[in-house]
């Protein structure tokens, strides 16, 4: 059965708005290489390569892992392309894993990323097909009516998004890698910057960025000789349900309820806020952290906000979220689920730098897409699971 | 492409134009066809009775073609949810803001997503009581685009619990 | 390793133009059948993953309605891959080894016909130096086999040979689109499409899907009285660049199914997915193929082409073979990329 | 309600999926480029000492990084060829014309371009080519037009 899998090397290119200075081949070397590093491994101990990124159309390259394969080392190896919507980073570090667990390879590099400025990301998410009227302004204008949902049935004070925020903008300044960085945030800032898609503000949303992140995954027996402290993969868990159907909640799917209730059972959790020491949850737009909060069943059903709200989240609150700026501050949508799964390993190897939780020895890794319908999470921690 | 023989070139323009021939299906295609005689048709679950507007042919959550009688639907609902876009999009030609907008329509079981018009941004609300502006007759193709925007009605709101699990 | 086994199999018709169904109304009726052979719920299923691709369709997260067809409620366990079926059921059947699932449901679907498909196929080569100029993916193909032609690994009626083959042996495969009795010496009066390969050479352009449901020992008992073991499973990719390959072999399927096993016993049956008829020659050779081994049985995919669903097909055909007791041992391919970049390799026996 | 058919056929429209994407290059794609625009072809070489054309900045086998680039000439030898009967209007020349590996002189690799031979019998494995330089360049791989058929033993 499941084999030990664990993280051993962790590598992120700087988020920027345009890496015009590299190709993107140049893109995920440099990810590949700082994970190698970090790792203490070379491309020719790599046994297989895992890529993953968000749709095609975004830089215009039809399986664009064909041609990074060999750019990755993957020459004369096995290569396996992920995609699953905005969760899909998430999911390549869950596949790349359970390459490890099922005992078929003992080094895994898994590589995630976006260069979303060879493209527009608005105009390749709103692509009107026939027959149809757009009226959904990228994720944004898909994204803004369920937040007003959550508003509705929660009746959280309608500054939360505000918070969420500030809080996430100041940790993006302790994190050398992350893409926006204001370095004079403050609420007033936030509350008043123009509303895009209300109830969803300017400075409560993602910026669009080119970047990658990578990972080595490896077996018990390299983890243990490892010289700096793996984070061993307690467990890995996804979940998905359709888009739209009669009476789905699509502000609090089912499937993100269902996932996390699994997640936990194989991680022996009984109560996430008690046991796990922080988490990074996929929020590209500020609301949805109290809504993850809740879908990730740390805080009770309509609550989330008070978690927010009572300061729990920041980085001196009892569960820190996001302590790398989150998907607010660097978003490479490929990419950014497999930075949450990264940044939760930073953090039980104690490798976070300024953005080290005290002693963290469990964290959350989170992501999402679709509609709210793809959901892929994992646990990992500082000991053996 | 550089202007300038003198600098490096660091970027380059690459066109790609695709065309492609969509088929909206079966099923999509009998909505659409209604749709060019101003009628709105849905379709039932064959598990569950629920009413599907629009229809892409299946009830994804049981996995059937909704392959039974269509069921023929009011162009009058209620705002589900919404949101004032102020943002710009290559793909959509509406002036900036406006008001997208989450349509349950009377009977159906799924929302229909469009644009509010004749409302000024304070006054829309969840729960609004709407109808369907049509495009003049003459103008009606195969396409939801038909109707133009909904209207307020002006009728008490519905209450939150009648469309609450819509959202 | 967990032992696994395929224990259904459905695919569609492969038809040169697919109008009257979108890709969810193509899956479904695939998906019901599928269940229904198996008598399964969607209770009894841990985790779904698929294959399809985005610029096939002509938009983005076009696998999102895939799921449509599902019926993915309660919510699943589900993945997908942007290549090939057969990779989607490579990534199901290491989640049985993981331990954490017993019975999936692996799909693969597309609509090649919605666009020009050989150029969208140039949007697949290195988008700096090749792909602005737009060499179709027949002459991408045309280019190896010349140099198989003149290299000395085929000739031009060896070539048609396996056209005629596959196409008399889709006779018998209701779902085949190329089908019926060909003389090598009248495809070779044909003129050129792309010399030097003829219309013939070229796999046709399909719509399609294909589904099957992998279980692990237990559970493959249960639902199947002659379940299709995998005994070996490799998938390998080379650089993409024609310049650094040896175009004269197919080196990932020989290092693939070196991996996978498949010489280890006498091979009954062999399904290709190579679109080519110089590169079956080449995956024929790669595989060690004799004149006592049925090549494509099915027809292959010289008979029907179904991109993202026609390898993920050539298992479940060589499944269904080992399943109806007819082979004891067969091996199945499936390919990705230009002049056959990366292979799979799938060997299945039976008990 | 009148029935409506189950056999009725599907609503059909094509519609065209237009994009200019911006490529950034790196380093190396932008030696490269730019010794295009120059007239002067550029390869890199790899941990073997051979020449691969066009540049890498990787080593295709090894993953390792490569760097130092190599000029090779604008004439070669057809290594392998396409004669493609009817372009597409996305394909370089309006004519019938051939897709080629063309190995350039220098070089250890083939370059996939066009051979612009005006029929197929002037085409063979093994005859030599040489570029025709686009007017203006600074375009990208384009800024060699075509091959076309050379005689005489080296390039310029």
């Amino acid at each position: 059965m499941a084999q030990r899998a664990a993280v051993i090397g962790v590598g992120q290119t700087h988020y920027q708005a345009r890496r015009r200075d590299v190709s993107m081949a140049g893109l995920v070397r440099e990810a590949a290489q700082r994970a190698l590093e970090d790792a203490q491994c070379t491309w020719k101990e790599v046994d297989a390569v895992v890529i993953g990124k968000a749709p095609d159309m975004f830089e215009g390259v039809m399986m664009p892992e064909l041609g990074l394969a060999d750019a990755l080392g993957g020459a004369y190896k096995p290569m396996l392309r992920v995609h699953t919507a905005g969760s899909v980073g998430g999911s390549t570090g869950v596949v790349a894993a359970s390459l490890v667990q099922g005992g078929i390879h003992e080094r895994v590099l898994c590589v995630a990323y976006e260069k979303q400025s060879e493209s527009n990301a608005t105009w390749a998410l709103s692509i009107s097909m026939p027959f149809s009227v757009a009226t959904i302004a990228g994720a944004g204008g898909y994204f803004a009516p369920l937040v007003r949902g959550y508003i509705r049935r929660s009746g959280a004070p309608e500054d939360t998004g505000v918070r969420v925020a500030v809080k996430d903008r100041r940790n993006a300044l302790r994190n050398p890698y992350a893409h926006l960085r204001v370095e004079d945030i403050s609420f007033e800032m936030v509350a008043n910057s123009p509303m895009l898609w209300d109830p969803i503000r300017y400075l409560e949303t993602c910026p669009s960025s080119d970047g990658a992140c990578a990972l080595v995954l490896a077996s018990e027996s390299i983890a243990e000789r490892a010289e700096k402290t793996p984070a061993w993969i307690h467990a890995t868990e996804m979940r998905s349900e359709p888009t739209q159907f009669a009476g789905r909640d699509q502000v609090m799917p089912r499937a993100t309820l269902d996932n996390a209730a699994s997640l936990y059972k194989k991680a022996g959790i009984q109560n996430p806020r008690r046991e796990l020491d922080c988490a990074e949850i996929y929020v590209p737009f500020s609301w949805f952290e109290p809504m993850w909060l809740e879908g990730m069943r740390i805080a009770e059903p309509n609550q989330g906000w008070q978690m927010t709200c009572e300061g729990a989240t920041a980085m001196d609150g009892d569960f820190p979220v996001n302590m790398s700026g989150g998907v607010l501050s660097s978003n490479p949508i490929g990419a950014s689920g497999l930075i949450r799964f990264a940044e939760s390993a930073l953090q039980v190897r104690g490798l976070a730098g300024e953005r080290q939780v005290d002693g963290a020895r469990l964290a959350l890794g989170h992501a999402y897409g679709g509609g709210s319908q793809y959901f892929s999470t994992w646990i990992v921690g500082s000991q053996k699971p | 492409m550089s202007e300038d023989a003198s600098e490096a070139v660091e970027l380059l323009r690459i066109p790609v134009e695709l065309d492609y021939t969509y088929s909206a299906g079966q099923s999509a295609s009998r909505f659409l066809r209604a749709i060019a005689e101003g009628r709105l048709l849905g379709q039932r679950c064959p598990v569950d009775g629920k009413v599907y507007f629009p229809t892409r042919g299946s009830c994804p959550q049981h996995g059937v073609p909704t392959a039974g009688d269509p069921v023929e639907l009011p162009d009058r609902g209620c705002i589900v949810t919404y949101s004032i876009v102020r943002v710009p999009s290559e793909n959509i030609p509406l002036e900036l803001p406006y008001i997208a907008v989450q349509v349950l329509l009377d009977g159906a079981d799924t929302v229909l997503m469009h644009v509010l018009g004749e409302s000024s941004l304070e006054d829309v609300h969840m729960g609004m009581r709407v109808q369907a502006v049509w495009r003049p007759r003459g103008e009606w193709t195969t396409s939801i685009g038909n109707i133009l925007y909904f209207k307020p009605t002006g009728e008490p709101d519905a209450p939150y619990d009648s469309y609450r699990e819509h959202i | 390793m967990r032992e696994a086994a395929i224990v259904a199999f459905a695919q569609s018709a492969s038809l040169r133009r697919e109008m009257d169904r979108n890709e969810v109304e193509i899956l479904i009726p695939v998906i019901h059948e599928l269940r229904t052979s198996a008598g399964l719920g969607n209770e009894d299923i841990d985790f779904v993953c698929s294959g399809s691709s985005d610029y096939l369709a002509g938009q983005s997260f076009a696998f999102v309605a895939g799921l449509d067809a599902v019926g993915a409620w309660p919510p699943v366990c589900e993945s997908h891959v942007e290549m090939d079926g057969a990779f989607a059921l490579y990534e199901a059947w290491v989640k049985i080894q993981t331990g954490s699932a017993d019975l999936a449901l692996v799909y693969g679907f597309g609509k090649p016909s919605m666009g020009d498909l050989p150029i969208t196929m140039a949007l697949q080569l290195d988008p700096y130096t090749q792909t602005p100029l737009w060499p179709d993916a027949v002459s991408m193909a045309a280019l190896q086999a010349r140099m198989c032609m003149e290299g000395g690994v085929c000739s031009e009626a060896e070539m048609a040979a396996r056209a005629v083959r596959d196409r008399r042996n889709a006779k018998q495969n209701p779902k085949a689109q190329l089908k019926g009795d060909f003389e090598v010496e009248a495809l070779l009066a044909e003129p050129h499409l792309v010399s030097p390969l003829r219309r013939h050479d070229c796999a046709p352009i399909s719509d399609g899907a294909a589904a099957l449901i992998i279980a692990s020992a237990e559970r493959a008992r249960q639902i199947c009285q002659r379940p299709a073991w995998i005994r070996g499973f490799e998938h390998i990719c080379e650089p993409q660049d024609l310049g650094v390959r040896d175009l004269l072999r197919s080196r990932s399927t020989e290092l693939a199914a070196q991996h996978a096993g498949a010489n280890r016993g006498k091979i009954d049956v062999a399904e290709l997915a190579a679109p080519f008829t110089h590169q079956e020659i080449l995956v024929e050779r790669a595989l060690g193929l004799g004149d006592e081994v049925s090549v494509n049985p099915s027809g292959g995919a010289l008979a029907g082409n179904p991109l993202m669903a026609v390898g993920l097909a050539r298992i479940g055909e060589a499944a269904a073979r080992i399943s109806s007791g007819e082979a004891d041992r067969a091996v199945a391919h499936a390919t990705s990329g230009p002049c056959l970049q990366q292979n799979l390799i799938c060997v299945l026996e039976g008990d | 309600m009148a029935p409506v058919s189950d056999s009725e056929s599907s609503l059909v429209t094509t519609q065209r999926l237009a994009y200019t994407y911006k490529r950034s290059l790196g380093p190396v794609l932008s030696q490269f480029f730019t010794a295009l625009r120059e007239r002067r072809i550029l390869g890199v070489r790899r941990p073997d000492g051979s020449v691969m054309v066009p540049p890498r900045e990787y080593d295709p086998d090894s993953g390792e990084a490569i760097s130092e680039m190599v000029e090779v000439s604008d004439s070669g030898v057809v290594k392998s060829w396409a004669w493609v009967h009817a372009p597409r209007p996305a394909q370089p020349l309006p004519h019938p014309f051939a897709y080629a590996l063309i190995q350039l002189d220098g070089a250890d690799t083939p370059l996939l371009h066009v051979v612009d031979a005006g029929a197929e019998e002037q085409m063979q494995t093994g005859m030599r080519v040489r570029a025709r330089w686009a007017e203006p360049r600074g375009g990208g791989i384009g800024d060699i037009a075509a091959f076309e058929p050379a005689t005489g033993a080296t390039g310029e």
